[in-house]
Formats: structure tokens, C-alpha cells, sequence
């Protein structure tokens, strides 16, 4: 029997390193988290059925309860998978990367009464049910953050200094806790319990809601931390492999998507800039901007030859996605040549914009990426840039000083017209002034995404 | 030495973390930047095997004990959320990206 | 059955192998050509730790065993070349590909 | 001292990981290699102070042995790898290559006798030392065809069966020893020895001498694998680690190679092509081809804006390095551009035109990339091949049945005028046809390379 767990281990263990490896690549991506999926059925069934040590006490009653237990969360798992709407995939990550975390703080829980008096189990049920319990309270904040019932970041006078002086405090009491557990009553380590989840809070809540899915990406790698633990005190191979992979991976990850966003994961931890509160630095800019009306916008879009439509963050606000499609077919209709120039970090998410237009069927093959789609803007007559501000910030090319220089961008201002949809004048992520909007070329063609596109195809309708 | 102690002792672990972690950082290199969010949700699926854990618990757990049941039950029912609901939202997301 | 056995006793060493592959393989993959022959070089210097094993057959072996001696001898000579002349080749050929 | 022991390994073995991740890219190559060799002195003294076991007996006289031998191998290894001429690198490679495998076959010739009886540690002695002496009787073939001293294949009748039925022999041979080791000869080792040294040397010599880089690769990591058993005999990390990388990634690397030389590893042992004997297939081709003659290829020279060199086989094997170096120099003065265009498996080892190029001088920035030079082609005014053949055969665009049909090529003919030098219309390393040298646009211009470019410089200084 330990032979063929060992087994099922094995699979489950080479198929999260196989299927994390395919999920890199967007060919084999869908088929690597099927073979993860298969890897991890293939181990839970064979803990079940086959784990037995001189502890454990399987019975029919504790094989209902499990099973329950599993199919409980199948359904609740798979119902609010398959419902949730495309553009709150974020939050939803971060939700179930947060029920991760609780597993692994319960675990730490219960199997502390076990271990008194054992050092080394103890240090790895501590930390695994710390780490656990961080990741769990910090990725219910950064829910809350992203479906907008909690905008606005906290922060406590220097908060910096508190987030690490509650982290020294967690670190001693938990090393206390391990060295001296004997004698010690059993509910301390809820007390450890309640104090990490304090620190979860406070880590994530001054943290701004569009730096999230960077904070979520760590908090992943810290619930696989916390699943490596579990899996040094179990001797368990698949949760030493996934966790540990998870853990490394993620890190990775983490630091990948700040380099696309050319930011340090400390700016984003410590807030830079990012809530929009925080001063940025900059050259602020003046000088005049030209309006242009939607009747002539209407004209000059139906009778170009080719339009290249820029996606960004308010286009998903504004929920724009389908009228922009609509616009897109009619123009096409009409003879014009429409692409999508997609930059890699438009939106708050990386492929945010892929997801958001495959939802209203926008073809793929319309998607350009930023490297294609630049030497094209040559030949560009309008560019239309609906909701985007920084990922079409010269400043990027230009300013030394800005906060964004140095990312690269779409360079719209090879074309011929530049119109800009967005409300008012206010900056982008980065907080700071975006000089095309004061191109010769540029017209401004202000109000809600949504809104305004209506009005546009309704008015192109007419010619 | 005691540090010497610990390593001789734990040798085939110490090999074992090194090698995974080179692994976990090799694996990810080099993925372009739309995969990035299918890729954190499916490394979050990967870490819902935590579960296995909890199934640990809810064996070792003596059959009286009602508390350490409840606790077991429920952390089984998170990890379950972990684990499907993990690869389902990134089955969704990748559908999402496929070429037609 | 045996082959259950023969894996639970050598579990570690399987996983070991396992990662030494997965790490292998990820760290050569999209190596660009031109650096194909370096890199074939510089493999070839470290799998010269092979002369390791050599000079531990000379240390195991008698004193007095001289035809033992010899053969170490011979062996860690060899090792030597393999892991000297490697790096150093390896060292002059990426010379000529650097940048000036 | 055991403590100190396994972290010099655990040195060795990430040393050698991470010295090959670096050696990957062209900017930390060197100092990924550097790396490698320091883990390598770590690993090595480690064991000669620190190992000891029950077994051991360390003496003065064993140090003063072992450290002779380790200076006899480093005097002759560092002379020869410095002394030699860039060109002949390969040899070399295949030359240490094999003494690593001599080295692994010692150690099981030696270590033989003290486990008789002991089936685990027999088959690990058992196949280091087989799989060492293939590597080393293999490795001894290849320098020999690569230096020219053997540069016909030598096929045996039927020798692909032939071999396979050798290998069956040692393999049963193998097995039997490694079970019924007590009451067998001690000499027995020494005639499974022999017969893996013939083994080694079937293997290698009916693969045609072009092929031999794949070769060596393959060979290289069978080095690997023998290495890797010596690690499971003493159960020693870094000889593991350092033995099963070099085994996987060396796997790998080969195929990396007969991929860019689009062919497959089994054509490349069984030996469809590459000797030059085997009949190719594809269209063979008639038409007329045209002449130029040196003073008229010296005044279109001396007159064009840019001039690109397709530097192929041919140029390493006359040793015009220095003159084509020369050329490009003169033409520069007189104010022609030149660029050289590198194909990725141009001569016969991967990067052999820029280890060539770079022994004469060349610039670096003067070496331009397939992929690269490709579009640049339409602007060229003159091409200037020199000693290439199928890396500029259309037949890999145009014609499935070329063997080379696939393989991407430098696109020579979209240039203006295209010049072709070699020694005859003989076919290059596939064996086939060229229709290039039929275009209209195409001149030849025969003769030895070295010969042909001396005359051409001398012809354009007197212009
Ligand atoms: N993709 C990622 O992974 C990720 C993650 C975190 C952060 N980021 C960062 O997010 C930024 C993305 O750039 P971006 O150009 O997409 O967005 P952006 O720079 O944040 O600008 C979005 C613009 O949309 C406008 N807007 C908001 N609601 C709108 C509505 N309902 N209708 C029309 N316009 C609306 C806003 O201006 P008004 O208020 O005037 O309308 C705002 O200037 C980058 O700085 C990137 O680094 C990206
Ligand atoms: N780079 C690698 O890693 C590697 C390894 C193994 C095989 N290969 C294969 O090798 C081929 C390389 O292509 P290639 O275009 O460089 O060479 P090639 O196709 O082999 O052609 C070389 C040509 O050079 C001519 N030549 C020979 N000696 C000469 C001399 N002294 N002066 C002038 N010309 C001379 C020969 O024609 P004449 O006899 O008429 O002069 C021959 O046609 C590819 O097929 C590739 O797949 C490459």
C-alpha cells in the first residue's frame, strides 16, 4: 500500500512540474492544467485510500465526512469558477488562493496538540500555519479590494515601521512558541493564530487596488510556502513539490509581472505610487488640447482606410467591450481596416485586455501585440484610444524623471490622427501627465467608454 | 558542529529544496507577459494540494474527537475550493486565449 | 511486491534523479545555436567530476596493492584532462565570442 | 569533516547548475564556465582532504600520488587546450570527452573486485564502466575522422545489425556478471572492457566525419551517464548532480543539434546522409551556369555600396580566414560596406564561422545573424559566397522531396548580383544539388578559397 501511494505521489509531484512547465507556453497551456488537475486527482484519492501510518484511524464515518467534505467544495468551487464573469477572474484567484492559506493555517491548528514538545514538527506546523494564515487574511483583502468594496488604501501613520514591528513580534513569539511549548496552554497558538491574521491585513490594506494582482501573485507563493511545510511535517512528496514549486515559481512570477509594469516589488509593497495618492514625479505638463465631436470623429473613422483601436484600463471600467466590438465590425463593414493594439500591461491585469475582448468575440488573430502592431502605426490613419492612458505615454521614451520611463509603449503618435477616449484629464495608474494629449495630432473625445462608443456607432450608422 | 550535524542529516532534503526551487524558477522564464495571469491562477491551483494535508488530518484525527473533526472537515472543504476551483477559473481563462 | 519495495527504500534518490533531469533539461532549452558548441564543451568539463570517483578508488585502495595505485593513478590523470582541458577550451572558445 | 565534505559538494553541485544555466547565453557564457570549474576545485579537494571513510587509507605517499597525477593531467590538458588552433576545437572536445570516459571505465575496472557479490553496487560499476568505455572508444573514433586521420565512414556489411546484435551481447554479457558475480574470474571485467571497446568503436566509425559534432554531443553525455553511476556507487552528490545534468542536458543539446541541421538523431547514427556515400534524394538539376573572372568580379566589387559574405564549410577548410579578412578590410577603405551573414550551421560545429571569423579578427558587429541579414538582402548589391553550399540551397524553400527541405536558409537571391566561389560544382554536406548556382544572377567564380581571394585582393589594389 505505501508503494502504490508512493506512486500516486510520484505522478502527482511530475505532473505539477510537467503541467506548470506547458502552462508557460500558450499552445500546450490548457492541456498543462489538465495534467496538473489529473496529477492532483491522483494524489488526493490516493491519500485517502491508501495513507495509513500507526496514527491514523480510518473508518467508513471518517471516509463520508471527507468525501463530503470534497464534494461540498467542488460544488461551491466549480459553480462560482464557471459563473464569475470574465473581468473578476483577479478576484476570484485571490479568493481561492486565500481558502488555500486557511487549509494550511487549520492543518497547523489541529496538528499542534500533536507535537508539543517536538521542535522540529513544531517549527514547520508554526510557520506553514503563520505563512497559511497571512496569505489567507491578505487575499481576502485583496478581494475586497478588487471588486471595489474596499478602494481606497489605509494607511495607518507609518505603517511601514508598524507592518514590521507586528512581523519581529510574530517571528519571536513564534519562535517562543516552538522552543518552550511544553507547559504552555494549547490555545496559545490561536493567539498566534489571530496575530497573523492581524499582520495579513495589515500587510495588504495600504497597498493600492491596481497594484493587487502583483500582491496576489506573492500571496500565492507564500500559500505554497505554507503547503511545503505541511509537507516537510508529513514527509509528503506532491506537497514538497507543488508548494515548493509554487513557492519559487510564483516569486519569479511576482517579480516578472512588476518588470512588465517597470516597477520594484518593493515600490509596490511600500507604496510608491499606485493608489493614486501617493505624489509622482514627473514633469507636469501644460498647453492646449483640441476636442473633437462625435459627428466628425464619425466621419473621419468611416472614411479611413485603416484604424488601429488601443484598449486600456477604462475600457474594462466602463465595461466597453462589446460596443467597441460593435464599432469594430461596423467600421469593418464599411471598408476599414481595424486592429487592436494590445500593450502587455493594459489594464490591471497582465492579459487583462485579451480576456476582456475574447469575452465580447473579438478574433484573435485582430489582437496585435505591441511589437507588431508598432511599426505599423505608420501607416495608421486614426488611432482610437479608449481608456488608456500610461501604456501611450511618451514620457515612457522621453523623461528621465518619470516614474514610468524606461517601459516600453505603443507608439501612437506615428499615426495620422490620434483621438482619445477617456473622461476628464485625470492620469492614469502611474498618477502622472500624459503629454500626447497636447499633440498637434490628438483630439480629445471626452465622457464614459461605454457611453460615448454608443453614441459614435450610432452616429456612424447614420453616414 | 551542530550546522554540520543538521546538513549530513538532511542531506537528500537540502538536495531535494535546492532542486525544486532551480526547477519552480526554470519552469517559469521566459513566459510572455499575457500568460502571467493563467499562470499565477494555475500555480495556485498547484498549491491547493495542501489538501492532502488536511486529508492527513481528518485520518489522524481520533474518531471522538468532534472539534478536530469540524476543523479537519472544513479545511478539506478549502482545499477542495483551492484545488477546483484553482483549475477551473484557469481552464476559463485559457479557453479565453486560444487561437480559433 | 518488489518493485513497490525497491521504490519506497529508494524514494529519495528517484526524486532526486527525477529533478536532476527536469533541471538538465530546462537549463539547456532555447539555448541559441552558436553557443551550441561551448556549451557541448563546457558539459563535457563537468561531467569530468567523474575524477571525484578517481581519487576516492585511490584512497580506498592498499598501500601495498600497486597494480590498484597504478590504475587510480592513470584514472585521476585522465579526470584531470577531462575537467582541465575542458574549462580551458570551453574558456577560450567563449573568448571569441564576446563582444568587444 | 563529513559535515565539511558535503557542503564543499553541495558547492560543487550548484556550482555546476548554475554554471550551465550561465553558460547559455552568449553574455554570462564565460563566467558561467568559470563557475563551473571553481565548484569543480571545490569538489575535488574537498575529496582529497576531507573524504574518509572505513575504507580509506590516506597516506603522505597517496597525496603525493594523486596530486602528481592531478599536475601531470593539468600541464598536458592546459598546454593542448591552449596550443591548439581554434579550428580544431572539436577534436579536442571529443578527445577529453573520451578520457572522462576512460576515467569512469578505471574506476569500474578497479572498484570490480571489492564488490563481488553485491548485485546493487555491481550493476552501477557494472554500467559506469561499460557506458565510460563506449564513451571513450567512441570519442577516440571521432578526433580521429575529425582530424582528418580516418575521413572515410567505414561500413561493415550489414553493420547496423550488426551492432545492434554487439550491443545485445554486452548487455546479456553484463547482466550475467553483475548476477552471478562470486566464483567468476576476476579477469572477466577485463573482457566486457574489451568488448565495449569494440562496441565504442562500431558505433562511431560508419557515421560520415560531417556528423561527428552530434556525435560528440551524444557521446558527451554518455560521459555524463557514466559519471552519475559512480555517484550511485559512493553516493556522491556532485558526481550525481554534475553526471545526470550533463546526461539530460547533453540529451537534449544533441537533439537541439540535429534540429538545426534539420535531421533526425537516428539518420545521423544510421546514416542516411553525411558521408557523402549514401545517395541523396532530391531533383537533380541541369541549366547553364556562368563564369566571372577576377578582374571583372574586382571592378563589380570595388564599385558596389554594400557587399554581404556568406562565409560556408569551404572557407575553414581552406584557411581563408585571414584573406577574406583582408577583403572585407580593402573594401572598406574603398568605401563599400560589408557584412558577413552567419548561418547557425554553417561549416561543420555550430558557431564554427564565428570561431573562424574571430581567429582572423572579423568584428563582432561585422557578424550578422541569419534572421538578421535576411531582409537586408533586398539592398544588397553583391553576395559573395565563399565555401557555403547548403545554407543557401533555395531547394530547402521550394522542394519537399530536398532532404534539406525545411531547414530555414540564407535568402542570397534576393540580392543583386550574386557570386559563388568554390572549387567545383560538387555538391556540400547533403549531398545535393544547388539551383542557386543556375540563377541568371548568379556567377561562379572557381578555384580553392584561399587561392581564389588572394587573386581577387591582388586584382582590386591595382584598381
Ligand atoms: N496589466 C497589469 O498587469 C497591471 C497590473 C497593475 C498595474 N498596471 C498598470 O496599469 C496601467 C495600465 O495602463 P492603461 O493605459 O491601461 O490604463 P491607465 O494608465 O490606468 O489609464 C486608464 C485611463 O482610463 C480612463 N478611464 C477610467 N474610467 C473610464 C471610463 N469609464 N471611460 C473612459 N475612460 C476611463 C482614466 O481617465 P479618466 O479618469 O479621465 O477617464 C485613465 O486615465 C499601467 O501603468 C500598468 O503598469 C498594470
Ligand atoms: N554547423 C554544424 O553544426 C554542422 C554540423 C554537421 C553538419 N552540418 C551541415 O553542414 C552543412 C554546412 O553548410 P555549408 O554551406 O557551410 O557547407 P556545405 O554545404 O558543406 O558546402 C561546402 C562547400 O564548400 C566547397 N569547398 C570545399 N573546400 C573548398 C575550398 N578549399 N575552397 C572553396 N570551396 C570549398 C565545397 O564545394 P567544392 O567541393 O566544389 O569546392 C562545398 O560545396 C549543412 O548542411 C549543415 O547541416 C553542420
Amino acid at each position: 500500500m505505501k508503494g502504490l501511494l508512493e506512486i500516486c505521489y510520484l505522478i502527482g509531484s511530475v505532473t505539477f512540474i510537467v503541467g506548470l512547465k506547458m502552462m508557460g507556453n500558450a499552445k500546450t497551456a490548457r492541456k498543462g492544467n489538465l495534467i496538473g488537475a489529473f496529477g492532483m486527482t491522483i494524489a488526493i484519492l490516493g491519500t485517502i485510500f491508501l495513507f495509513r501510518t500507526e496514527h491514523t484511524t480510518p473508518s467508513a464515518f471518517k471516509l463520508v465526512l471527507i468525501f463530503g467534505a470534497i464534494a461540498i467544495g467542488t460544488a461551491i468551487g466549480w459553480l462560482t469558477a464557471k459563473k464569475v464573469e470574465m473581468t473578476k477572474m483577479p478576484e476570484l484567484v485571490s479568493m481561492f488562493n486565500g481558502m488555500g492559506g486557511a487549509c494550511a493555517a487549520l492543518i497547523g491548528l489541529t496538528e499542534f496538540q500533536h507535537n508539543i514538545g517536538n521542535p522540529t514538527a513544531l517549527s514547520f506546523i508554526v510557520a506553514g500555519m503563520v505563512i497559511g494564515t497571512i496569505s489567507f487574511s491578505g487575499s481576502i483583502i485583496a478581494y475586497l479590494k478588487l471588486s471595489g468594496k474596499l478602494d481606497k488604501p489605509i494607511r495607518l501613520p507609518q505603517y511601514n515601521m508598524l507592518n514590521n514591528i507586528v512581523l519581529l513580534a510574530i517571528v519571536v513569539f513564534a519562535v517562543f512558541v516552538i522552543i518552550k511549548s511544553t507547559g504552555l496552554p494549547l490555545a496559545i497558538i490561536w493567539v498566534l493564530f489571530a496575530v497573523a491574521i492581524v499582520y495579513g491585513v495589515l500587510f495588504t490594506i495600504p497597498i493600492g487596488g491596481a497594484d493587487m494582482p502583483v500582491v496576489i501573485s506573492l500571496l500565492n507563493s507564500f500559500t505554497g510556502l505554507a503547503a511545503a511545510f505541511g509537507g516537510f511535517l508529513y514527509d509528503n512528496k506532491p506537497m514538497l513539490t507543488g508548494g515548493i514549486l509554487v513557492g519559487s515559481a510564483g516569486t519569479l512570477l511576482t517579480l516578472a509581472m512588476c518588470k512588465a509594469m517597470n516597477r520594484s516589488l518593493t515600490s509596490v509593497i511600500f507604496g510608491a505610487f499606485g493608489g493614486g495618492s501617493a505624489a509622482a514625479s514627473g514633469d507636469s505638463v501644460t498647453g492646449t488640447i483640441k476636442d473633437i465631436q462625435v459627428s466628425d470623429l464619425a466621419v473621419l473613422l468611416n472614411y479611413s482606410k485603416k484604424v488601429v483601436i488601443v484598449p486600456g484600463y477604462g475600457l474594462a471600467v466602463a465595461q466597453a467591450q462589446h460596443v467597441i466590438h460593435e464599432l469594430e465590425k461596423l467600421l469593418e463593414e464599411r471598408g476599414v481596416e481595424v486592429k487592436y493594439a494590445i500593450h502587455p500591461v493594459a489594464g490591471r491585469m497582465p492579459g487583462h485586455m485579451n480576456v476582456l475582448l475574447a469575452e465580447s468575440n473579438v478574433e484573435y488573430e485582430k489582437l496585435v501585440e505591441m511589437e507588431d502592431i508598432n511599426p505599423e502605426f505608420e501607416q495608421t490613419d486614426v488611432v482610437l484610444v479608449v481608456g488608456a492612458n500610461d501604456v501611450v505615454n511618451p514620457a515612457a521614451k522621453t523623461d528621465p524623471s518619470s516614474p514610468i520611463y524606461g517601459m516600453p509603449i505603443l507608439e501612437v503618435d506615428r499615426a495620422k490622427h490620434i483621438i482619445v477616449n477617456k473622461r476628464s484629464m485625470s492620469a492614469g495608474y502611474a498618477g502622472i501627465d500624459n503629454l500626447l494629449f497636447y499633440d498637434p495630432k490628438c483630439s480629445m473625445f471626452f465622457g464614459d467608454a461605454k457611453k460615448a462608443l454608443t453614441e459614435l456607432v450610432a452616429e456612424i450608422k447614420t453616414l | 558542529m551542530e550546522i554540520f550535524d543538521f546538513f549530513v542529516q538532511n542531506r537528500e532534503m537540502i538536495y531535494f529544496i535546492i532542486l525544486a526551487v532551480f526547477v519552480g524558477i526554470e519552469v517559469i522564464g521566459g513566459v510572455p507577459t499575457v500568460l502571467h495571469t493563467p499562470l499565477m491562477s494555475g500555480a495556485n491551483a498547484i498549491h491547493g494540494v495542501v489538501i492532502v494535508g488536511a486529508i492527513i488530518v481528518m485520518l489522524d484525527t481520533e474518531p471522538d474527537n468532534i472539534f478536530g473533526l469540524a476543523l479537519g472537515f472544513l479545511a478539506v472543504i478549502l482545499g477542495t475550493l483551492n484545488v477546483v476551483g484553482g483549475f477551473v477559473v484557469t481552464d476559463r481563462m485559457l479557453e479565453m486565449f486560444k487561437k480559433k
